[in-house]
């Protein structure tokens, strides 16, 4: 077992820092709480403050998109975001990155990740009805590279088939930049009956929470702590920041999740995912936002593994569970309904009057922090940003020398990054629901919806080369070319989410790179009038000091208005007319 | 000539979805008495002699290429084959 | 009369076969759970869907031959009446015993989906009347594990009795003599692993699927 | 207490293409004197004693469960474990 530092020697050892807390937000930690926080308290700031719960860094940045509009039913800030498409009906989508764990362990790591935008989705209360990916690699010549492509699809084919969900899209790259960082985003389109909307939010005291799912394992704790001096060899060979998948368990809570949804709405106040900062995220976050405290009994949360500590038990970021506000005096009628689909649903704590958030563990209060100073009070940073020195050069205008057209032609081709991806893609379930009306290998992918004449069209789209050469430029282009996709498969486009995988935000020329990647992309927003409803951060992509090329991945969905309007990229007929048409 | 095999499972902390639904499924065809799963990959390997160890070439295959050291751990059995029994 | 739609856990078609029938066909049908012991009297045919059961952890379809429904449904099939097993429904029913044969991994090891040319090898039974025989049809195959295996015998008792109903034009899986579907002995089980359910709409591509739903219905089912 | 190791892996005439590919991917990372790799499965069973012997049990388990014995052999070996050890 750790052995846990007392407050005097956190801040004396100053090891909060190895969670990744500056000195400043330690001391702001102190000040909010009139005292030193404990080594489970340290522990929850720096997770709920950390760039990927809190988008210290990005926030600023991310005020550029437009959020709103007349479809809008929910922004970015809850799981997933929500367009009405009419008839009582919804678009629900957003993206999700899982870089790092699929770099470890590309199976696994990409897996999760389907795992883990599906939730966010049937959290909002829609049901999953496509996935997309957004996949960039290092150089296919090398090995180590094809068989990460090969564990990556594998696991984002072995989850999503597994759900029932097709994958429908997708993009993929190849260049020496992704060498040791691959960009793994998957995004998640779901279709809601707008009476159904759901929020993750816990109010109302008393009312009970809920967790109901897989049991909590000591996986995908903190990866930070694995680099910490207080564990020795041994140990940490024992634990692992890998999470492993069980699409199995992910059905069953789905299916489980929709049926309270549909059938027991009166009784369920909020539903939330537990995703990255696992238990402490999840609540914390639903608590806050109905500005509302909390308590939780941690012995009563399921456990994999002996002896947990609070620390671990809130930071596990294990699979396949979820948390749950269910109105008092209705805890049965939960129970019943999860223990049908075989899964634990066990009653963890209640929704308190004041704003505080308490944790109680054997007896003893561990922690008792206010539960906003978690949430909404981390530190917001604007960065210094510097324009890369590769750009301040005038770039001379590259000239192809081509001597054979044939020749060079078929050389384009047989590039990794512009071949078919039908190597990819067929390795997809992408008919099941058989709702896929054009199916991957077109521009955009087209989901009917069954029982109306309407359709959605579907696309992701990064280009990280153009984003290195000009991040502004770069940013406008990868919304208009998804934007062209979605147009040329017969769609409006109403919506789009993103995910901004990028370097170190401390470094200035990638916060150059960030904020004119952002800027390119809001402007292109404003100018095509789509809004943004939903989005992931994902910085810190590098390697031995080396960031990745920008890489802003716009994922993007479009109303079918009728059946009829659907477009094919194919060329048809012999005879047919071929006009070029833009600039 | 050597014959070997190797055992691959998930390390402890690490969740292993097939092992507990086979546990639940052999408990439902009454084997109540059955209290653990672990389900793991199995290897038999059958290679010639070189100039580096046995040992030392199996370790490295290992975590080259049969296991993923983050989450999986090995055991191996290095059994060494009369000559001219390369065929089972 | 209605039709059956098994549902286990992790089936994941049983919608979509829904759909088909009462959608298209307008026929009646039901879903039964795998926990049932009994199936309704006036069942006409049973249908088991597409997905993975049980996550087909340890192997496709082997945990759930356990199930509960499936005595009834062995039961229902000893006495003659109509059992379909699609995709994973044919795993069920090969790991179930009630298909001769067993399903592996398809030999790339990859799952493969797409749609794949097959030719009707057998239109005297009530799963394919509706078909020329030998014709060409296009249903799109989804699976990991598809690759149909039986031994020499069995392959030619199946010859024998006219038991392969469905080939591949050109094999996407490894399985023996091209094998897409076949029926038990007495030609009142069918298993088969590409989706004729995703292959019942114009707008989907293909209607080729829908004959075989139809030639059920012709049969009197 | 019993601690049981169950080894499943296609029959002989069975091709294994899991094993063919590792076979492949080792030679290619210049193991050229890997001859034969097969792949199964491998699975660790902790149970109690119970009135039928642990034998039966598990030939039991593993024709009824944990093969398919239409493609796949097994092989199990027995360990039984001084008690108050089911804990590792
Ligand atoms: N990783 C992937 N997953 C699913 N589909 C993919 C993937 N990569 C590419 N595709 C599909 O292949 C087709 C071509 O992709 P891409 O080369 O990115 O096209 P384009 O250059 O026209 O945007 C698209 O239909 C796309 O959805």
């Amino acid at each position: 077992m750790t052995t846990e530092l007392a407050s005097e020697e956190i801040k004396t050892q100053q090891m909060y820092r190895k969670w990744g807390l500056s000195d400043d937000e330690f001391l702001k930690i102190q000040q909010i709480l009139t005292r030193l926080p404990n080594f489970t308290e340290t522990g929850l700031f720096a997770a709920m403050w950390s760039e990927h719960c809190s988008y210290k860094n990005s926030k600023p940045l991310l005020k550029q998109f437009p959020t709103t509009g007349e479809r809008i039913l929910q922004g970015p800030g809850e799981g997933a975001g929500i367009v009405d498409i009419g008839d009582g009906q919804a678009a629900v989508f957003k993206a999700e990155s899982h870089n790092h764990p699929t770099a470890v362990e590309p199976y696994q790591g990409a897996a999760t990740g389907v795992g883990g935008i599906v939730r966010d989705i049937f959290s909002m209360g829609a049901r999953p009805i496509a996935l997309l990916d957004s996949l960039h690699f290092g150089e296919l010549a090398d090995p180590q590279i094809k068989y990460l492509v090969d564990q990556t699809v594998a696991g984002i084919s072995d989850y999503g088939n597994c759900l029932g969900i097709p994958t429908v899209g997708g993009e993929t790259t190849f260049d020496q930049t992704f060498q040791h960082n691959p960009v793994m985003n998957a995004m998640c389109v779901g279709l809601l009956d707008t009476v159904d909307q759901q929020k993750g939010a816990a109010a109302g005291v008393d009312n009970l929470i809920y967790y109901v799912g897989a049991k909590t394992g000591r996986d995908g704790i903190q990866g930070a702590i694995f680099a910490s001096a207080e564990f020795n060899d041994q140990q940490a060979t024992q634990r692992s920041a890998v999470q492993v998948g069980d699409p199995f368990a992910e059905k069953q809570l789905m299916e489980a999740c929709l049926e309270l949804i549909k059938q027991h709405a009166d009784i369920l106040i909020g539903i939330q995912d537990m995703g990255a900062a696992g238990l402490v995220s999840s609540s914390a976050e639903m608590g806050a936002k109905a500005n509302f405290g909390m308590q939780l009994n941690l012995d009563l949360v399921p456990q994999r593994e002996n002896n947990m500590t609070p620390y671990e038990l809130m930071l596990s970021e294990s699979q396949e569970r979820m948390l749950l506000c269910i109105k008092k005096g209705h805890g049965a009628e939960v129970e019943q309904l999860f223990n049908k689909y075989n899964l634990h649903a066990v009653q963890i704590g209640a929704v308190a009057a004041d704003q505080q958030y308490r944790l109680y563990h054997h007896d003893q209060l561990v922690a008792d922090v206010p539960i906003h100073a978690l949430v909404d009070q981390a530190p917001v940073y604007h960065r210094p940003s510097k324009m890369p020195a590769r750009l301040q050069q005038v770039a001379g205008q590259y000239q192809p020398v081509i001597t054979n057209l044939n020749e060079t032609f078929l050389q384009l081709l047989r590039q990794p990054t512009i071949a078919s991806k039908k190597a990819i893609y067929q390795r997809y379930d992408s008919q099941v629901q058989t709702n896929t009306v054009v199916l991957p290998g077109s521009d955009a992918a087209v989901i009917r919806l069954k029982g109306t004449n309407k359709a959605l069209a579907m696309t992701t789209d990064a280009n990280p080369r153009y984003l290195y050469l000009n991040p502004y430029l770069g940013g406008q282009i990868a919304l208009s070319e998804a934007a062209r996709n979605i147009v040329a498969a017969g769609g409006v486009p109403i919506g789009i989410t993103d995910c901004l995988n990028f370097g170190s935000p401390e470094d200035p020329e990638i916060y150059y790179e960030l904020s004119q990647a952002t800027k390119g992309m809001a402007s292109a927003c404003h100018e095509l009038n789509i809004p943004v409803i939903s989005g992931n951060v994902s910085l810190y992509n590098e390697y031995n000091g080396q960031a990745i090329y920008p890489t802003p991945m716009v994922g993007m969905v479009g109303l079918i208005k009728r059946l009829e309007l659907i477009t094919t990229q194919e060329f048809k007929q012999t005879g047919d007319l071929i006009y070029l048409v833009g600039e | 000539m050597y014959h070997v095999k190797v055992f691959v499972t998930y390390k402890k902390s690490i969740l292993d979805p097939q092992g507990e639904t086979i546990k639940t499924a052999l408990q439902q065809l009454n084997y109540t008495n059955v209290t653990k799963v672990v389900v793991g990959k199995y290897f038999e390997l059958e290679l010639s002699a070189t100039d580096t160890p046995v040992e030392q070439q199996i370790e490295n295959m290992c975590t080259e290429l049969l296991t993923n050291v983050n989450m999986e751990s090995y055991r191996y059995e290095i059994e060494q084959l009369p000559a001219k029994n390369m065929e089972e | 009369m209605e039709y059956v739609i098994i549902q286990f856990p992790g089936s994941n078609c049983d919608e979509d076969l829904y759909y088909v029938l009462s959608e298209q066909l307008h026929l009646p049908v039901v879903f039964i759970d795998y926990r049932q012991t009994e199936l309704p009297i006036e069942t006409a045919a049973v249908l088991i869907p597409g997905g993975f059961s049980y996550g087909d952890y340890l192997r496709a379809g082997a945990i759930a031959r356990f199930a509960p429904i499936m005595t009834a449904i062995k039961t229902f099939a000893a006495t003659g009446r109509p059992v379909i097993g699609i995709c994973n429904g044919f795993q069920i029913l090969t790991e179930a015993g009630l298909l001769p044969g067993a399903l592996r991994h398809n030999d790339s090891l990859d799952f493969i989906c797409r749609s794949q040319n097959l030719i009707v090898e057998n239109t005297d039974t009530r799963f394919t009347s509706q078909y020329k025989q030998n014709a060409n049809i296009t249903l799109p195959i989804a699976h990991g594990e598809g690759n149909y295996y039986c031994d020499e015998k069995t392959l030619a008792q199946l010859r024998a009795h006219h038991q392969i109903i469905f080939t591949y034009q050109k094999n996407p899986n490894g399985s023996v003599a091209n094998i897409a579907g076949i029926v038990n002995q007495r030609g009142n089980v069918l298993g088969m692993m590409p989706h004729p359910e995703r292959a019942s709409e114009a707008i989907l591509g293909s209607t080729d699927g829908l004959k075989l739903f139809e030639s059920l219905q012709q049969s009197g089912c």
